[in-house]
């Protein structure tokens, strides 16, 4: 070995040392800032999953959404565009959508409702996610109670509840025959929710939208490339902004807090004028320092990360439990396939070690300029 | 007794950390592989129904089908106002919608 | 502005990079001015004891410019996804007029706090401080640049606007776009393979020449900086088709990505390494008669030249290796 | 031999506290001597001594060090005659380690971790083989008698044993120069006899000693070659032969 890497490694064993002689400081720090890594860890695993998760499962999305607009919100759209609509070259099919929501005042919470023709399903009856089954403890063969338009109860008997590994798209959803769907909101007929369009040729997709655009100047046309693209930024805005200016903010804080609180204490001042009278130099000190940092930061940051790991795809998100469910009484309840994204997992380490680094800098050249002479006057 | 000297069992330290990050991406690559059987059910359905949006938060129209929000409505608050809702501090307003020529 | 966590790593890091590079020139300023080494004075050795934070911060900074390099690289190259028609990095970097010059400034501050480390170190080395005063006026017009990169920065990512339709590498890095990058798509590739080859051996030749004889550092480190840059112009015109093994794909960043078995970071790390030890043998040379330098300065140069050498060769291997094994042939 | 010429150090100059701990000081140290720096405490002897050892720089004067084997840190022969006063911290440091070992008042070693560490820790920034380190530590402490509480915290140990324990540690990089700062400040008279008698040996073993002491069983010891007296920050005439 070279003279230089053994120099790092006894200043290494020296830092190690001098960390462990101030276990409680410094164990407490490294819990703190592990805890730090382990909440950002979290949210970029559970983030990440989500939306490769929306990716794929939104693959077989419609192609093509038609809304109408009035006066600047969504309206029902009139079916007869729907003919017009199939008309326009590369256009394979038009299906009107019939869904909406119903609150329901028993439980607390929204249903999503949604009609499409299945033969199996019988008049009055439903086929209900599961997260709906759990919410208002019913089972196939109960009786779900929906309010009309006029206030008065329907009695829908609960004929299929659809399995808990689609709970991810659809623990909330109800489905209802269309007639009684058109029924029970008095829906206005010849009218849908919004119509939803396939293309023979997915490359013709905008310029069929444009089409719609131009020969229907009141709605607005949703392209699943659209719908993909708002479930990949979907979870970038806040969450980028929330937890990285809150984690920075918190670790500086700590950091710094921890610098005023104990500074640079007369015991450590006195022990590095001990190192340099007995031939350490500035920059032996600052790499002590460094190395202390970077033993805090890099076991931090490693156990951080695999501990997030385990809580998102292990113990499904269970601290955030209570955060992402918000108001919502109904709470859809969804095991995860894992991603590591290493592009993140660096930004992350970027993030964590950075600011750690820069907060120590000053704080470490004040300590190893101590002059060497300090430790023979006492 | 050999006892090892202390940037050693730093380094072992770091190594078996690596170690368990590394059994944690293998993880990851074996569980994506699988058949998807769960995704499955999910792709179904969607096709079935046409579905456009993921349930994820049911307490508002604009978070449980962020893909279909009306334009003007849910995010009349963007992009600096505090969310009524702790999940919107989640939820981004969907990337924007281009008005078609 | 963009709220993509790796957008405020790289505004963060940025920041604080200006704010330490402002510090230290500050304090080179004060050095310049009253630095008297004879003097025992309480003043000299205090500026004695910042040159060592000093060293810190710089090195700090070149450690950020490296890794931001290829984060904002990277970063770009996520944020395509809001812009339609952006297909990669080069599209995002095109969305608006501060980008690519964001690019360029990022690459000169990283040679210049190199340059500014290597001078540093060889200035440690003597007993007494002998290269002070040349690397505190080095220092000097690192400010400004670095000032200028954080104010690009913030401009480049405070102008960008989801949804601007932008070009994609496809267009962006075809013939018919005017501006810098049409102009390196444009490059005779005939010609342009000839400097490429040239410049590389003239540099091989001249620092193995400067590694055993220990003269022509000057025209080494001119060569060095002709061959950084001859051959990031190459890699637009004609090297990347052949990674890509595609006859129009002219994009300098997609061969970092993983398709491309991550070729990109041996290639610009070779090539930044060279280029930077190469032309740090020519700051250095001017001070080799220096007393307290006499016998560290030659070693030092002969160091770096043979790191150049071994890099530059390096990189001719690679690209050389993926123009005679690509399937693919450029029309003549 | 150590040159000391017309040597000053003041704190806070052109300030209404400054203060002159060195003025004007003028000594030579021969190699293989022990010299030792008499005089009451404030006199100045500690400044005089922390500028010997390299340790600060004087605020005016020269200091020549020749025959330390200091010189290869500067491509000359390792005995050439070295001038430290205004020389870089890092080469001053270079000096101190490579030539000087430094035994303190309080002793000075580092709570918390073992004697081992303690005695190896100058050596730690030479970049020396960790393995070879500890067998030279270990060599140290076995010399002095104290190799059974190696692996202990120094916190645990008597006066004594905590002396040696600096000793051991002022000797693991081979110094030429040992400089002893009030040595016996803390020991009572048997151990301060002892603590001489370990001196004996340096000087048999060819090391030049430096002391600064107002205990009469250093200063009036036979062994001395030189006594030198300060006060006031000045040496007191007729100290020098």
């Amino acid at each position: 070995m070279t003279p230089s890497l053994q120099r790092h490694l006894n200043i290494l064993d020296f830092a190690l040392s001098s960390l462990w002689r101030r276990k409680g400081k410094n164990l407490s720090l490294l819990a703190v800032y592990t805890l730090i890594i382990f909440i950002i860890a979290s949210i970029v695993f559970f983030t990440q999953a989500l939306k490769r998760e929306a990716g794929l499962v939104l693959q077989d999305a419609p192609d093509l959404v038609v809304q109408r607009m009035v006066a600047g919100r969504h309206d029902p759209i009139p079916v007869s565009y729907a003919t017009a609509i199939a008309a326009i070259r590369g256009v394979s099919e038009v299906t009107p959508r019939y869904w909406g929501y119903y609150y329901d005042p028993v439980t607390g919470a929204n249903f999503t409702l949604v009609a499409a023709d299945d033969p199996q399903l019988k008049p009055e009856a439903i086929a209900i996610g599961s997260g709906v089954a759990r919410t208002s403890r019913i089972s196939i063969g109960d009786f779900l109670p929906l309010k009309d338009l006029k206030g008065s109860p329907v009695l829908f008997s609960v004929q299929k509840i659809f399995p808990s590994a689609s709970e991810l798209v659809a623990a909330d959803l109800i489905q209802l025959r269309q007639e009684d769907f058109l029924r029970l909101f008095d829906f206005p007929s010849g009218r849908a929710t919004d119509l939803a369009v396939s293309a023979g040729n997915p490359a013709e997709l905008e310029t069929i939208a444009a089409k719609i655009v131009h020969d229907f100047p009141d709605t607005r046309p949703i392209l699943k490339s659209e719908m993909l693209r708002t479930y990949d930024s979907v979870f970038d805005w806040r969450s980028g902004l929330v937890l990285v200016v809150l984690a920075v903010a918190v670790l500086s804080f700590i950091i710094f807090a921890w610098d005023k609180a104990t500074g640079l204490s007369a015991e450590e001042k006195k022990e590095i004028g001990i190192l340099k009278s007995i031939g350490w130099e500035t920059t032996d000190v600052l790499l002590l320092k460094s190395f202390e940092g970077i033993v805090i930061s890099l076991s931090a940051f490693l156990a951080g990360v695999s501990l997030g790991y385990l809580h998102v795809f292990f113990f499904s998100v269970s601290l955030f439990e209570h955060a992402l469910k918000g108001w919502s009484v109904l709470y859809p309840e969804f095991k995860l396939t894992p991603v590591i994204d290493p592009y993140l997992i660096c930004l992350l380490f970027l993030l964590s070690v950075g600011p750690y680094i820069a907060a120590t800098v000053v704080p470490s050249w004040l300590a190893a300029t101590v002059d060497p002479d300090a430790a023979m006057r006492s | 007794m050999v006892t090892l000297r202390k940037s050693t069992q730093f380094f072992l330290l770091i190594a078996l950390n690596l170690l368990v990050l590394a059994a944690l991406v293998l993880h990851a690559e074996v569980r994506s592989r699988e058949p998807a059987a769960r995704r499955s059910a999910s792709r179904i359905l969607v096709r079935q129904l046409k579905l456009s949006d993921l349930c994820l938060f049911t307490e508002a129209r604009y978070t449980r089908h962020p893909a279909m929000a009306d334009r003007h409505a849910p995010f009349q608050d963007h992009p600096l106002a505090l969310e009524h809702f702790p999940s919107g501090s989640l939820v981004t307003p969907p990337a924007l919608r281009r008005e078609a020529k | 502005m963009i709220m993509h966590p790796g957008v405020l790593a790289l505004i963060t890091g940025s920041l604080l990079t200006s704010a330490m590079i402002l510090y230290a020139g500050w304090y080179g300023v004060r050095i310049l001015r009253n630095w008297d080494l004879s003097s025992g004075s309480e003043l000299q050795l205090a500026l004695e004891k910042r040159t060592y934070l000093i060293s810190t911060l710089l090195s700090y900074a070149l450690g950020f410019e490296l890794v931001s390099l290829f984060l904002f690289v990277f970063t770009a190259d996520r944020l395509h996804l809001l812009f339609s028609g952006a297909m990669c990095a080069a599209g995002t970097l095109n969305a608006n007029g501060f980008g690519y010059p964001l690019l360029i400034l990022k690459l000169v501050n990283f040679l210049f706090a190199g340059i500014w480390l290597i001078v540093n170190h060889a200035d440690n080395q003597g007993y007494d401080y002998p290269l002070i005063r040349f690397k505190y006026l080095l220092l000097v017009p690192l400010v400004p640049w670095s000032l200028l990169e954080f104010s690009y920065l913030f401009a480049y990512f405070s102008g960008l606007h989801a949804d601007v339709i932008t070009s994609c590498c496809g267009s962006l890095f075809s013939l018919e776009r005017p501006g810098i990058a049409g102009d390196l798509v444009s490059l005779p590739v005939k010609p342009m393979r000839l400097a490429f080859f040239g410049t590389l051996g003239a540099t091989l030749a001249s620092g193995l020449f400067s590694w055993r004889s220990g003269k022509g550092f000057y025209p080494f480190s001119i060569l060095s900086l002709a061959t950084l840059l001859v051959s990031l112009a190459s890699l637009v015109s004609f090297l990347c088709l052949y990674i890509y093994q595609l006859p129009s794909h002219h994009c300098p960043f997609c061969i970092l990505q993983g398709e491309y078995h991550y070729l990109g970071y041996p290639i610009y790390a070779t090539l930044l390494g060279g280029g930077l030890a190469g032309m740090g043998t020519g700051f250095l040379h001017p001070w080799r008669r220096r007393g307290s330098l006499q016998l560290v300065i030659p070693k030092l140069q002969r160091r770096l030249a043979g790191v150049a050498i071994s890099l530059f060769a390096l990189f001719l291997v690679i690209a050389a290796y993926q123009m005679v094994f690509s399937p693919f042939r450029l029309g003549e | 031999m150590i040159e000391v010429i017309e040597v000053s150090k003041s704190f806070n100059v052109g300030k209404v506290n400054q203060f002159d701990a060195v003025s004007r000081v003028s000594c030579r140290i021969m190699p293989g001597e022990l010299t030792i720096l008499k005089g009451p405490s404030g006199s100045g002897k500690t400044t005089l001594m922390t500028l010997i050892g390299c340790m600060a720089r004087p605020s005016s004067g020269r200091i020549v060090l020749s025959g330390i084997g200091a010189g290869s840190l500067f491509g000359q022969d390792p005995d050439a005659a070295i001038e430290i006063t205004s020389l870089p911290e890092r080469f001053l440091t270079g000096i101190r380690r490579s030539a000087f070992g430094f035994i303190f008042q309080q002793f000075n070693l580092v709570r918390g971790i073992s004697v081992l560490e303690n005695v190896m820790l100058p050596a730690y920034p030479t970049g020396v083989n960790h393995k070879v380190l500890r067998e030279r530590a270990l060599t140290l402490l076995e010399t002095f008698n104290i190799a059974r509480h190696a692996q202990a915290q120094v916190g645990l140990l008597s006066g004594g044993e905590m002396q040696r324990v600096a000793i051991a540690r002022a000797l693991i990089n081979d110094p030429s120069v040992i400089i002893a700062d009030e040595p016996t400040a803390h020991l009572d008279s048997r151990l301060s006899r002892e603590f001489m008698a370990l001196v004996e040996g340096f000087k048999k073993g060819g090391k030049t000693v430096l002391i600064a002491s107002h205990d009469p069983i250093v200063y009036d010891s036979s062994l001395a070659d030189q006594v030198v007296e300060m006060r006031d920050g000045a040496l007191v005439d007729g100290s020098l032969p």
